[in-house]
C-alpha cells in the first residue's frame, strides 16, 4: 500500500512538473506547482501511516503556505496583467541577458 | 655610527615605521585632498613639497640600516612581530637580511627622487595620486619585510591596486589597456600562490592542528613530497615568474611601462620588477629546494632566462617607442637575474642581486629621462628626436651615461651584475652563459642605435630645435643616480658584502636540501 | 677609497716612485673632470622649471646654441674661439706631460733595481664574492712600463697637435675630455693587474673611441660609424669575457700574479687552454681590427684626425696585440690557437693591404694600413715573438701616428684653403690634392720618413721591427712546437709558410700603396683648385713640433731593438727588458730549434728589403699624379679596381647577412609574430576574448523566458539525482 | 542555562528575539493599515521598524551574552544561530535604511515594505535557529513569500512585476522540489528532525539508501535554488534587475545569506556521514557556479544584474565553505558570509543613489567618471567591488573571507585542491568584471550630458559609510572576528561553545 501510495505521489509530481514546463499561462503554471505539493502531501500522509503524526502535520504546515503562496501569487499575477494586459510566460520577458 | 642607532634603538622600530610612514603619510594627503575639496589641485605646490618630505624622512631614516643591519647574522634581523590574527596563525611579523635590505633601501632611496621625476606631469587628482603612491611604497617595502607568508601576500597584492590606478588614471592614450593587462595578468600569477600558501600554511600546522603561516616555521616544518613541492614550485614561481617577468609572461610589462606616467614606469622598473626574484630567492628556492633542484624545473627556467635575455634585447632592437625599448630591455636585464639564481653559485647568485640593483638604478633613471623629454615633446617615439644633443647637451651626457650603465659598460653598475652573473654561471651552466653573454653585444646595439637616433644624428625637426635642457630639479634628481651608477660600478664591494651572507646561505640551503631530497627520493627508489 | 697600501714591502719597486703608479691614470682622469666639467658649464643652458610649459615662450631660444656642434670639422662655424680655451689648452695637454714625466720617472727607477718579479699595487677590493677575488690594483712590470711610456709619449704629443688642430673647434673642452679619458682607461688597459680590470680599460677606450668617432655626431655617418665601432669591438669583447669565464672556471683565478703556475693545472695544448687563447683572440680581433672584425676601423676615420692617429693607430688598436703579450704564457700553451692567431694576422696584413691599394681618402689608406700593419704585429705575437710583436706596436705607434698627424695637418690646410672659399669640396680625399709638397715642405719630408719606416726600408724604424716578425715566422716554422702542431688539418710549418710568403707579399704592397698616398698628395700637379691654392700653407708649430718629434722616433726608433746581425748600436734592448715578462713563453715557442743561420738571416734580410725597394719602385713607375682630376670629375672605377674600392663588399655582405636579418627577424617574427601575436594575441587577448564570448553566449541562454529557465532547473535536478544514485 | 525544549516556557524562551521581532512586525502591519499611504507614513513606520530590527539585536546580543545552550528539540540554541542572526538583522536595518530614501526617490509610498522585511527577517531567523525541517519549511516560506511581495512592490514598475512573477512562480517550483526532499528524506529515516536524522543514517546505515539519497538530491536543489546556484540561478539576474533596489540589496545579502545557513546546519548536523554521496554534487554545483555565474557575468552592462551574477559567483564560493563539510568550513562560511553580506550591500547602496527616478541609469556608461563628480561614491563602490573581488586592504575584509575560506577548503578531509584552484581562477575572471567597474568610474572621463547624481540622503550616506568603515575595519583587524566565527559553528545539543573549538 505505501510502495503504491509514494508511486502515486511520484506521478503526480512529476505530472506538475511537466505542467510547469509545457504550459504557458502563468496561472497553469502556478496550478501545476500546486499539483506537485499535493503530490508531496500525499507521500507525507502515506508515510505518517509508518512513522505516526509528524507527516501529517507537516501536510498541514503545507496547506497553510500553499494556500498563502496563492494568495500572494495571484496578487503577483493581477499586477502583470495590468502592465502586460496577458499572462502569458512566453511574452513576460522584459528581464533578461 | 652604530652605537648612536642603537641608543635610540634603531633596529627595534624602524622596519614598522617604514613600513606605516607612507600608509600614514596617505592618510595625511588623502584627508587634506578630501578638506580641499573641489580646489584641491590647487594646492598642488604645497601639496609636492608636503610628499617630497615624507619620501626624504623615509629615505633619510632607512639610511640607518646600513649601519645597523648585522647582514653576517643568521637571523632575521630589526624583527619585529605582533600577534595579528592568533586564530589563523598569523603575525605581522617583520625583518631583514641582507638581500631584502639593499632592496628596501634601493625603494626608500629611489621614491623621492620618482616623485620629483612627475614633479610637474600630474597636474590633476594630485592628492589622489600622490596617496597611492605612498600606499604603493607600503606595499612595496612589506614585501621585502614581510615574515609571515600572509602578510607577504597581502603586500604583494597591495601593490596591484595603486599601480593599477595610477596607470589607468594618469596613463598614456591606451592606459585603459594596459592597466587592466598589468592587473589581471599580475593577478592571475599570484592567485595559484595564494593557493599555495595556503597549503604550506596547513601543512606546517602544530600539533594542535593550529596553522601557521610565518616564514621560519613553513621553512622547518613543512614536510614537503617532492612532487608536492613541484606543484607549490609551480604556483610560486608562476606568480614570481609574472612579476619578473620571464619569457613568455613578459608581455604586460611593455604595455605597462609605455603608459604608466613617469613615476609609475620608474617604480615598476625599478622596484616591482625586483619583487619576483625576490620572490625566488626568499620563496620558491628556500621552501621547495627539491624542486628547484629538479634538473627538469631548472632546465625550463634557465631556458627560459636566456630566451629572455635574447630575446628582449631582440625585440627591443626594432622598438619604435622608447619607453618600449626600455622595457624589453628589462626583460632581458631581469633575465639575467634569473639566470644568475638559478645558477646557484655564489657568484651567480650576488650578481643577480647586483643586476637587480643596477637595474633598478639604471632603468629607474632611463625612465626619469625619457619622462624629462616627453613632458617637454609629448612623445616617446624616437623618430621625432634626433640631435638634441646640440640643444640639450647636460640632458645628452646624462643620458648617455646611463645607457652606457644599462649596457653594462665596465666601470658602471651594470657591468659589475652581469659579470658576476655570467662567470658565476659560467661554473655551473656554461652552454646558458655563453648564450647570455651574447646579450653585451645586442644591448650595446639596442641603446646606442636609439641614443643616436635621438640625441646624435642631424637635428632635422623645427619642434626639436626649440628644446630646453634640463633644469635644475632634473638635474639635482639624477645626479644621485649618476653617483650610485659609478660608485656601484668602480667599488662594489660594500654592496656586494653587504648581501654575500645571505647568498651563501640561500647556495648552501638550496643545494643541501635539493641534495638530500634528491638522495631520498633515490634512496626510496632502491627500497 | 684610495687608501693605497704598500705592497709587498720586499720588492724592489716599494720604495721608488712606483707606489705612485696609481697617479698615472689619476692625472688624465682629472683632466676629463676638469675638461668635462668646463664642456658643460659652457654648453649648457638649463631650462625653466616647468619643462612642460616651456613649448610656448620659444622665443628666448638662441641659435647660436642651435649649431652649437657642427657637422663637418671646419667648415660652417665662426672661428671664435671657446670661451675655455686657454685653460683647456693648458690642462688637456698638461695632464699627459704629467703622466709621462712620472711614466719617465718610474722607468729611471725601474731600470735602477733588478726586478724579476712585477710589482703590484692592490688598491681596494673590487669584486670580492666567494672565492672570486677581484681587487682594483696595477701592476707595473717591463711591458706595461713599455705600454705606458708609448700611451703617455705619443698620447702627449697628439694632445700638444690637437691644440692646433682643433683650435677653432666648438666642442673643443669636450674634445679634451674624451682625449683624457681614453688615456685614462688605455692606462687602465695595461696597468689593471687582472682581466677584470683590463677588461675595463678595454671597453673604456672603445667607450671614448665610440665618443670620439662621433664627436662631430651631428653628420649620421658620424654617429653611425662610432656606433658601429663600439658593436663590432662588443662583439670582441664578448669573447674576452667568455675567456675569462673560462680562465676562472678552469684556473680558479684572474689574477696575472700566479697564473703562470695555476695554469700549469691545464695539460698542454688541451682544448680549454685552446679554448681560452681562441676566445681571447676573438677579442683582439675586435679592439684590433683583424678579420672578421676589422670592418669598424677604415669607418671609425670619421672621428677628428688626431683621434685616429692615437687611438686607431697608436694606442688602443694595439691593445690585442698587448693582450696577447700579456697573455703569452696562455697562448704558448696552446700552439694551435697561436698558429690561428697567426694566420688570422697574416691574412689581414694582405687582405687589408689589397684595400690600401685602391682607397681615395687619404686617412682609409692610413686606416687599411693600420689594420694591415696590426696583421703583423699578431703574426708577430702568434709566432711567439712577444718581443718582436710590441717592438712593432712600438714603431708603428711612431710612424702611423706620423703619417695620421700628417694627413692631418693635409687636412687642415686643405679645410682652411676650402673654408676661405666657401668650397665644399672632400678635404681629405687625395684626387683633390697634389703637388702639396711646395706648401708643406716640412709635413712632407716628415711623412715620407714615416713612409719609408712602414715600408720597411733600413734604417728607418719599421724595418727592424717587420724584419724580426717575419724572421721569427721564417725560424718557427723550422723548429718549435708550432712547426709539429695541426690547424684543421694543415701542418704548422706549412702555414708559417705561408704566413711567411703572406707577410712578404703585404710589404710589397704597403710599400705601393704608401707611395701611392705620397706621390698623389705631395707631387705632381695641384688638384685643389685655383681660387684655393692661394690658401693652402704649413700648419702652425704647435702641430708641426710633434710631427718632428715623431719623425726622429719614426727614424730612430728601431735602435732600440736591433737584431744581432746589425752590431751598429745595443743589441736586443728592448728584448732583454722585457725577458722577465715574456721570456719563459717565447722559449717555450721557440722549443729546441736553432737559431736560423746567419746566412739565411741575410738572405731573408735582402728578400725583405728587395720587395720593400720593389714596392716602391713599381709605384713610382707605373702611377701618373698628372692623369688624375678632381674627385668631382672623376670617372668611377671599374672590375677589380671597384671591388678592392669598394672593400670587397664586405660591408654591404655584413649589413644584408646579419644586420637586416636581426632586424626583419626581430620585427616580423619575435615582436609582432610572436609577442604581440601569440603571446598576447593567442593566448592573453585569446583568452580574454575566448571568455567574453562564452560570457555572451551564457548570458544569451538566459533568455527571459520562465520556461527555459524551468527546463534548466529541471535538467539540473536529473542531473544531480543522476549525481546521488550514482554514488551508491 | 540549558534550554529544555519539551517545557514550553523555554521554547518561548529560547525564541525571544524571533518572537520579539514577529510581535513588533505584526503590530507594524495592523499600524501601517490604519495610517494612510504616504511618504511621511512610510518613513515613520521605517523608524519603528528599526526600532524593532534593535531591540531584536539587543536580544541577540542577550542571548549571546548569557550563554544558553539547548537540549535536543526543534530549535538550536548556538552561536551559530545568533551570528546569522545578527547578519540578516544587519541586512534588514541596511534595508530600512536605504528604502525609507529610496521610497521617496522612486515614489513609493507603501509602508510596508518595511513590514514585509521584517517578516522576511523573521522567517530567516527562523532558519537559522531551525533544527527540524518542518521549521525549515516553516521558516523558508515566511521568508519567501515576504520577499516575492517586496520584490514587485513596485506597483508602476512593469519590470518589478515580470521579477516577482518569475521569483514567484520559479520559487514556488522549487519549494516543491525542496519539499519532496523533505517528504523522501522523512520516509527514509523517519523524523524530521535534523540530529534524530543524522543518528538514523548512522544508526541504520542508510547512506546508499535510494530514498534517502534522492530526498537530499531534492534538498539541495531546494536550496541551490534559494542559494542561486548554477543551474538554478536562472530567476537571480531577472529578478534582482526588476526588484526594488533596496530589495535586491536584501536578497543578495540576507535571504541567501538565510538560505546558506540553515542549508549548512542541515549538511553539518543532518548529513555528515552521507558526504560520500553529497560531495561530488556539492563540488561541481560549485565548480559550475563559480565558473559560470563569473562568465556570464562579464557581458553584463547593467550593474544590478552584474552584481546578481556576483551574487551567483559567490555563491559557488560559499557552496565550497559547504563541501569542506567542518568545522573550520562553518567558520569560513559565516566569516565570508559577513564579508560578503558587507560588501554586497553596500554596491547596492551606491546603485540606489546613481540616476534618475524609475531606475533607468543603471547602465555601466552611467558611472563613467563617477570619480570626478561624485568621488565619495566612486571610492566607496570600489572598496565594494575589491571586497566581492576578495582584494587584501583596498578591499578589506573581503580578502580574508577568501582566505579563510581556501584555509577551510584545504583543510577539509575531501581533497578540495582542485576546487580551490577554480576558485582563485576564477577569481581572476571576476576581477574582469569587477575591475572594469572601477575603469569605469576612475579612468574615464564624465560623458556630456550624463544623468545628474541628485542627493544623497544622510540615511544611505551613512548606510555607505558603516560599509566601508566595516570592510576596512574588518580588513585590517579581522583577528576578532576571525576568533568570533571560529567558535560559531553549528553545534549538536548539549555541547558547549568551548568543547567544540577544542574539537
Amino acid at each position: 500500500m505505501l510502495a503504491e501510495s509514494l508511486a502515486l505521489s511520484a506521478a503526480l509530481f512529476a505530472i506538475g512538473v511537466v505542467g510547469v514546463l509545457t504550459r504557458r499561462n502563468a496561472m497553469i503554471v502556478f496550478m501545476c506547482v500546486e499539483l506537485m505539493l499535493n503530490a508531496v502531501n500525499l507521500s507525507f500522509v502515506a508515510l505518517s501511516r509508518l512513522y505516526g503524526a509528524t507527516g501529517q502535520v507537516f501536510v498541514i504546515f503545507v496547506m497553510t503556505v500553499a494556500a498563502a503562496e496563492a494568495a500572494v501569487g495571484l496578487a503577483i499575477v493581477i499586477a502583470i496583467f495590468r502592465h502586460k494586459q496577458t499572462v502569458d510566460l512566453q511574452n513576460i520577458n522584459l528581464l533578461r541577458g | 655610527m652604530n652605537s648612536f642607532l642603537d641608543s635610540i634603538g634603531y633596529n627595534h622600530w624602524i622596519l614598522p615605521v617604514l613600513l606605516l610612514l607612507p600608509m600614514a603619510g596617505a592618510l595625511v594627503i588623502a584627508a587634506l585632498g578630501m578638506s580641499a575639496g573641489k580646489n584641491a589641485d590647487s594646492k598642488t605646490p604645497e601639496l609636492r613639497r608636503i610628499v617630497l618630505g615624507i619620501f626624504t624622512l623615509e629615505a633619510v631614516l632607512s639610511l640607518g640600516m646600513w649601519w645597523s643591519i648585522n647582514v653576517g647574522s643568521a637571523d632575521w634581523q630589526a624583527s619585529f612581530a605582533v600577534p595579528w590574527i592568533p586564530a589563523w596563525g598569523i603575525q605581522f611579523s617583520l625583518g631583514v637580511d641582507g638581500i631584502a635590505m639593499m632592496l628596501i633601501l634601493l625603494t626608500t632611496l629611489l621614491m623621492p627622487l620618482a616623485v620629483l621625476g612627475g614633479w610637474t606631469s600630474i597636474r590633476e587628482k594630485v592628492h589622489s595620486y600622490y596617496a597611492l603612491l605612498m600606499v604603493l611604497t607600503t606595499g612595496m617595502l612589506g614585501v621585502f619585510m614581510a615574515l609571515d607568508l600572509m602578510l607577504f601576500f597581502v603586500m604583494w597584492e597591495l601593490m596591484l591596486v595603486p599601480m593599477y590606478l595610477i596607470i589607468g588614471v594618469w596613463g598614456g592614450q591606451r592606459r585603459l589597456y594596459a592597466s587592466l593587462k598589468f592587473f589581471l595578468y599580475t593577478m592571475t600569477g599570484s592567485m595559484l600562490m595564494l593557493v599555495g600558501i595556503i597549503y604550506l600554511g596547513t601543512q606546517a600546522a602544530d600539533l594542535a592542528g593550529h596553522p601557521s603561516f610565518a616564514y621560519d616555521q613553513i621553512l622547518h616544518n613543512a614536510q614537503l613530497s617532492p612532487v608536492a613541492q613541484l606543484w607549490l614550485f609551480g604556483a610560486f614561481a608562476l606568480a614570481f615568474a609574472v612579476k619578473v617577468p620571464m619569457f613568455p609572461f613578459h608581455t604586460w610589462l611593455p604595455d605597462a611601462h609605455v603608459e604608466a606616467p613617469t613615476a609609475g614606469s620608474v617604480i615598476l622598473a625599478a622596484i616591482m620588477l625586483k619583487m619576483g626574484t625576490f620572490g625566488f630567492l626568499r620563496y620558491a628556492l628556500p621552501l621547495f629546494p627539491s624542486a628547484a633542484m629538479d634538473p627538469t624545473v631548472r632546465t625550463l627556467i634557465l631556458t627560459l632566462a636566456v630566451v629572455g635575455i635574447v630575446y628582449g634585447a631582440l625585440v627591443a632592437l626594432v622598438q619604435p617607442d622608447f619607453k618600449k625599448l626600455v622595457a624589453y630591455s628589462s626583460v632581458s636585464h631581469l633575465g639575467f637575474v634569473m639566470l644568475g639564481i638559478f645558477s646557484l653559485t655564489p657568484q651567480s647568485v650576488q650578481g643577480a642581486l647586483m643586476v637587480n640593483l643596477s637595474h633598478g638604478v639604471s632603468t629607474g633613471a632611463l625612465f626619469l629621462m625619457i619622462g624629462m623629454i616627453y613632458e617637454r615633446r609629448h612623445t616617446r617615439l624616437i623618430a621625432d628626436y634626433g640631435g638634441i644633443a646640440k640643444v640639450m647637451p647636460v640632458f645628452a651626457t646624462l643620458l648617455t651615461v646611463v645607457c652606457l650603465s644599462s649596457i653594462g659598460v665596465p666601470g658602471t653598475n651594470g657591468f659589475i651584475g652581469e659579470f658576476l652573473v655570467l662567470i658565476g654561471s659560467f661554473r655551473s651552466q656554461p652552454m646558458y652563459s655563453v648564450i647570455a653573454a651574447t646579450a653585451v653585444i645586442f644591448a650595446a646595439a639596442y641603446l646606442l642605435w636609439a641614443l643616436q637616433r635621438i640625441i646624435y644624428n642631424p637635428l632635422t625637426k623645427p619642434e626639436n630645435e626649440r628644446l630646453q635642457d634640463l633644469n635644475w630639479r632634473e638635474i639635482g634628481l639624477l645626479i644621485p643616480l649618476i653617483a650610485a651608477i659609478v660608485w656601484m660600478g668602480v667599488y662594489p664591494a660594500p654592496v656586494l658584502e653587504k648581501t654575500s651572507a645571505a647568498a651563501n646561505r640561500l647556495v648552501t640551503h638550496v643545494q643541501q636540501a635539493g641534495n638530500m631530497a634528491g638522495a631520498g627520493m633515490m634512496g626510496e627508489e632502491i627500497k | 677609497m684610495m687608501n693605497a697600501q704598500i705592497p709587498e714591502t720586499g720588492h724592489p719597486l716599494a720604495d721608488t716612485v712606483a707606489r705612485f703608479v696609481w697617479l698615472l691614470p689619476l692625472l688624465p682622469l682629472l683632466g676629463f673632470v676638469v675638461n668635462g666639467a668646463l664642456a658643460l658649464s659652457a654648453a649648457a643652458k638649463i631650462g625653466p622649471d616647468d619643462p612642460s610649459a616651456g613649448q610656448d615662450h620659444h622665443n628666448a631660444h638662441d641659435h647660436a646654441a642651435g649649431h652649437d656642434d657642427h657637422g663637418h670639422g671646419h667648415d660652417d662655424h665662426h672661428p671664435a674661439r671657446h670661451k675655455y680655451a686657454g685653460i683647456v689648452s693648458l690642462v688637456g695637454p698638461g695632464v699627459l706631460l704629467a703622466a709621462f714625466g712620472l711614466a719617465v720617472a718610474m722607468f729611471l727607477a725601474m731600470r735602477g733595481v733588478k726586478m724579476e718579479e712585477p710589482f703590484v699595487l692592490q688598491l681596494f677590493r673590487w669584486m670580492p664574492v666567494g672565492d672570486l677575488k677581484i681587487n682594483a690594483a696595477f701592476q707595473l712590470d717591463q711591458l706595461s712600463m713599455v705600454m705606458v711610456l708609448i700611451i703617455t709619449g705619443v698620447g702627449t704629443l697628439i694632445h700638444i697637435f690637437s691644440v692646433g688642430y682643433m683650435q677653432d673647434d666648438p666642442g673643443y673642452p669636450r674634445y679634451f675630455a674624451y682625449l683624457n679619458l681614453f688615456v685614462f682607461f688605455m692606462l687602465l688597459l695595461v696597468l689593471g693587474a687582472n682581466y677584470p680590470l683590463m677588461f675595463v680599460g678595454w671597453e673604456g677606450v672603445g667607450l671614448c673611441s665610440y665618443l670620439l668617432i662621433g664627436f662631430w655626431f651631428s653628420e649620421e655617418a658620424n654617429a653611425n660609424a662610432g656606433k658601429k665601432a663600439f658593436i663590432v669591438n662588443r662583439i670582441g669583447d664578448f669573447g674576452f669575457l667568455v675567456a675569462m669565464f673560462l680562465l676562472f672556471a678552469n684556473v680558479g683565478t684572474l689574477d696575472y700574479a700566479g697564473m703562470a703556475e695555476a695554469a700549469q693545472k691545464l695539460p698542454m695544448g688541451g682544448t680549454v687552454i685552446t679554448a681560452i687563447c681562441l676566445f681571447f683572440f676573438v677579442g683582439c680581433t675586435g679592439k684590433s681590427a683583424q678579420i672578421p672584425l676589422y670592418v669598424w676601423l677604415p669607418d671609425a676615420m670619421a672621428g677628428p684626425t688626431p683621434v685616429s692617429a692615437l687611438i686607431h693607430a697608436a694606442t688602443m688598436v694595439t691593445a690585442g696585440v698587448y693582450l696577447i703579450a700579456r697573455s703569452s704564457i696562455l697562448f704558448s700553451m696552446a700552439p694551435v690557437a697561436s698558429l690561428t692567431v697567426a694566420l688570422v694576422g697574416g691574412l689581414t696584413a694582405l687582405f687589408a693591404a689589397t684595400i690600401g691599394l685602391k682607397q681615395w681618402d687619404i686617412k682609409k689608406v692610413l686606416a687599411y694600413s693600420t689594420v694591415s700593419q696590426l696583421g703583423y704585429m699578431f703574426v708577430g705575437v702568434g709566432v711567439g715573438a712577444y718581443t718582436a710583436g710590441v717592438f712593432h706596436l712600438m714603431t708603428h705607434a711612431f710612424f702611423k701616428a706620423l703619417l695620421f698627424l700628417g694627413s692631418g695637418s693635409v687636412i687642415f690646410a686643405m679645410h682652411r684653403a676650402y673654408h676661405a672659399t666657401h668650397n665644399h669640396d672632400d678635404a681629405q680625399d687625395m684626387r683633390n690634392m697634389g703637388g702639396l709638397k711646395k706648401f708643406m715642405p716640412v709635413t712632407w719630408a716628415l711623412m715620407w720618413i714615416a713612409t719609408l719606416a712602414i715600408a720597411g726600408i733600413p734604417p728607418f724604424a719599421g724595418f727592424f721591427s717587420k724584419d724580426e716578425i717575419l724572421g721569427t715566422v721564417f725560424a718557427r716554422a723550422n723548429a718549435g712546437p708550432l712547426s709539429t702542431a695541426t690547424l684543421l688539418g694543415v701542418p704548422g710549418h706549412v702555414v708559417l709558410l705561408i704566413v711567411y710568403v703572406i707577410g712578404l707579399a703585404s710589404a710589397l704592397l704597403t710599400a705601393i700603396y704608401m707611395t701611392r698616398m705620397m706621390i698623389y698628395t705631395f707631387h705632381g700637379p695641384n688638384r685643389t683648385g685655383d681660387a684655393e691654392r692661394a690658401h693652402l700653407a704649413e700648419a702652425p708649430w704647435i702641430m708641426t713640433g710633434p710631427l718632428v718629434v715623431l719623425g726622429v722616433l719614426s727614424a730612430f726608433g728601431g735602435w732600440l731593438n736591433l737584431p744581432e746581425l746589425l752590431p751598429i748600436g745595443p743589441i736586443g734592448t728592448l728584448e732583454h727588458w722585457l725577458e722577465p715578462v715574456v721570456g719563459v713563453a717565447t722559449a717555450r715557442m721557440a722549443g729546441s730549434g736553432e737559431h736560423v743561420a746567419a746566412n739565411t738571416e741575410w738572405v731573408l734580410i735582402g728578400v725583405a728589403v728587395a720587395i720593400a725597394v720593389i714596392g716602391m719602385s713599381v709605384a713610382f713607375a707605373r702611377l701618373k699624379p698628372a692623369a688624375l682630376v678632381q674627385k668631382s670629375a672623376s670617372p668611377a672605377s671599374e672590375g677589380f679596381a671597384k671591388v678592392l674600392e669598394h672593400k670587397y663588399y664586405v660591408d654591404e655582405l655584413y649589413d644584408d647577412a646579419i644586420v637586416q636579418p636581426v632586424k626583419g627577424i626581430s620585427t616580423t617574427v619575435l615582436w609582432k609574430g610572436v609577442d604581440a601575436g601569440i603571446i598576447d594575441g593567442l593566448f592573453v587577448n585569446g583568452s580574454a576574448a575566448v571568455t567574453r564570448a562564452m560570457g555572451w553566449m551564457g548570458s544569451q541562454l538566459q533568455s527571459g523566458q520562465v520556461g527555459t529557465y524551468a527546463w534548466v532547473l529541471v535538467i539540473g535536478v536529473l542531473a544531480l539525482l543522476g549525481a546521488f544514485t550514482s554514488s551508491r | 542555562m540549558t534550554f529544555d525544549l519539551t517545557i514550553p516556557s523555554q521554547l518561548l524562551a529560547a525564541l525571544t528575539p524571533d518572537l520579539i521581532l514577529m510581535a513588533g512586525a505584526t503590530l507594524l502591519m495592523v499600524l501601517t493599515a490604519l495610517r494612510p499611504e504616504g511618504s511621511a507614513s512610510q518613513r515613520g513606520i521605517g523608524k519603528l521598524a528599526l526600532v524593532v530590527l534593535v531591540a531584536t539585536a539587543v536580544a541577540v546580543v542577550a542571548m549571546i551574552m548569557a550563554g544558553n545552550n539547548v537540549g535536543p528539540g526543534v530549535i538550536a540554541v548556538d552561536r551559530f544561530r545568533w551570528t546569522a542572526d545578527l547578519i540578516f538583522i544587519g541586512a534588514a536595518i541596511g534595508t530600512v535604511l536605504l528604502s525609507m530614501e529610496y521610497g521617496d526617490k522612486e515614489h513609493i509610498p507603501q509602508a510596508e515594505v518595511h513590514v514585509l522585511v521584517l517578516f522576511a527577517t523573521a522567517g530567516m531567523m527562523t532558519l537559522a535557529a531551525a533544527r527540524d525541517l518542518m521549521i525549515v519549511f516553516l521558516g523558508i516560506e515566511i521568508m519567501s513569500i515576504a520577499v516575492y511581495v517586496l520584490a514587485g512592490l513596485n506597483r508602476r514598475s512593469a519590470k518589478a512585476a515580470e521579477g516577482a512573477l518569475k521569483y514567484f512562480l520559479l520559487g514556488a517550483f522549487a519549494t516543491g522540489f525542496l519539499l519532496y526532499g523533505i517528504a523522501l528524506t522523512y520516509g527514509a529515516t523517519g523524523s524530521t528532525n535534523l540530529s534524530v536524522i543524522g543518528k538514523v543514517i548512522v544508526d541504520h546505515q542508510l547512506q546508499s539508501q535510494s530514498m534517502l539519497l534522492i530526498g537530499v538530491g531534492l534538498l539541495l536543489v531546494g536550496f541551490g535554488f534559494k542559494v542561486a546556484a548554477v543551474p538554478f540561478h536562472m530567476w537571480a539576474p531577472d529578478v534582482y534587475e526588476g526588484a526594488p533596489t533596496p530589495t535586491t540589496a536584501f536578497m543578495a545579502s540576507a535571504v541567501k545569506a538565510a538560505a546558506f545557513a540553515v542549508f549548512l546546519r542541515i549538511w553539518l548536523e543532518a548529513f555528515p556521514q552521507m558526504d560520500r554521496a553529497w560531495i561530488l554534487p556539492v563540488w561541481w554545483l560549485a565548480a559550475i557556479t563559480m565558473l559560470v555565474g563569473n562568465v556570464v557575468a562579464l557581458a553584463q552592462r547593467n550593474i544590478k544584474r552584474l552584481l546578481a551574477y556576483s551574487s551567483v559567483v559567490h555563491s559557488g564560493y560559499l557552496l565550497v565553505a559547504v563541501a569542506a563539510g567542518t568545522r573550520l568550513g562553518s567558520a569560513a562560511f559565516l566569516f565570508y558570509l559577513v564579508a560578503y553580506t558587507i560588501a554586497t550591500f553596500g554596491a547596492f547602496a551606491v546603485v540606489t543613489t546613481i540616476g534618475t527616478a524609475g531606475e533607468r541609469n543603471q547602465d555601466l556608461s552611467d558611472y563613467e567618471g563617477l570619480w570626478s563628480v561624485r568621488p565619495g561614491l566612486a571610492i566607496a563602490m570600489g572598496v565594494c567591488m575589491l571586497a566581492l573581488m576578495g582584494f587584501p586592504l583596498f578591499g578589506g575584509v573581503g580578502f580574508f573571507a577568501k582566505w579563510y575560506l581556501l584555509q577551510a577548503a584545504l583543510g577539509s578531509p575531501h581533497n578540495l585542491l582542485p576546487l580551490s584552484v577554480i576558485l582563485v581562477l576564477t577569481s581572476v575572471i571576476a576581477a574582469g568584471y569587477y575591475l572594469n567597474v572601477v575603469r569605469v568610474m576612475f579612468m574615464k572621463p564624465r560623458p556630456e550630458g550624463a544623468a545628474e547624481i541628485g542627493p544623497i540622503g544622510p540615511l544611505t550616506q551613512g548606510v555607505l559609510a558603516v560599509t566601508v568603515a566595516l570592510i576596512i575595519g574588518l580588513g585590517l583587524f579581522p583577528s576578532q572576528l576571525a576568533t568570533w566565527t571560529r567558535g560559531s559553528t553549528p553545534m549538536a545539543p548539549n555541547q558547549t561553545a568551548a568543547q567544540a573549538t577544542n574539537k
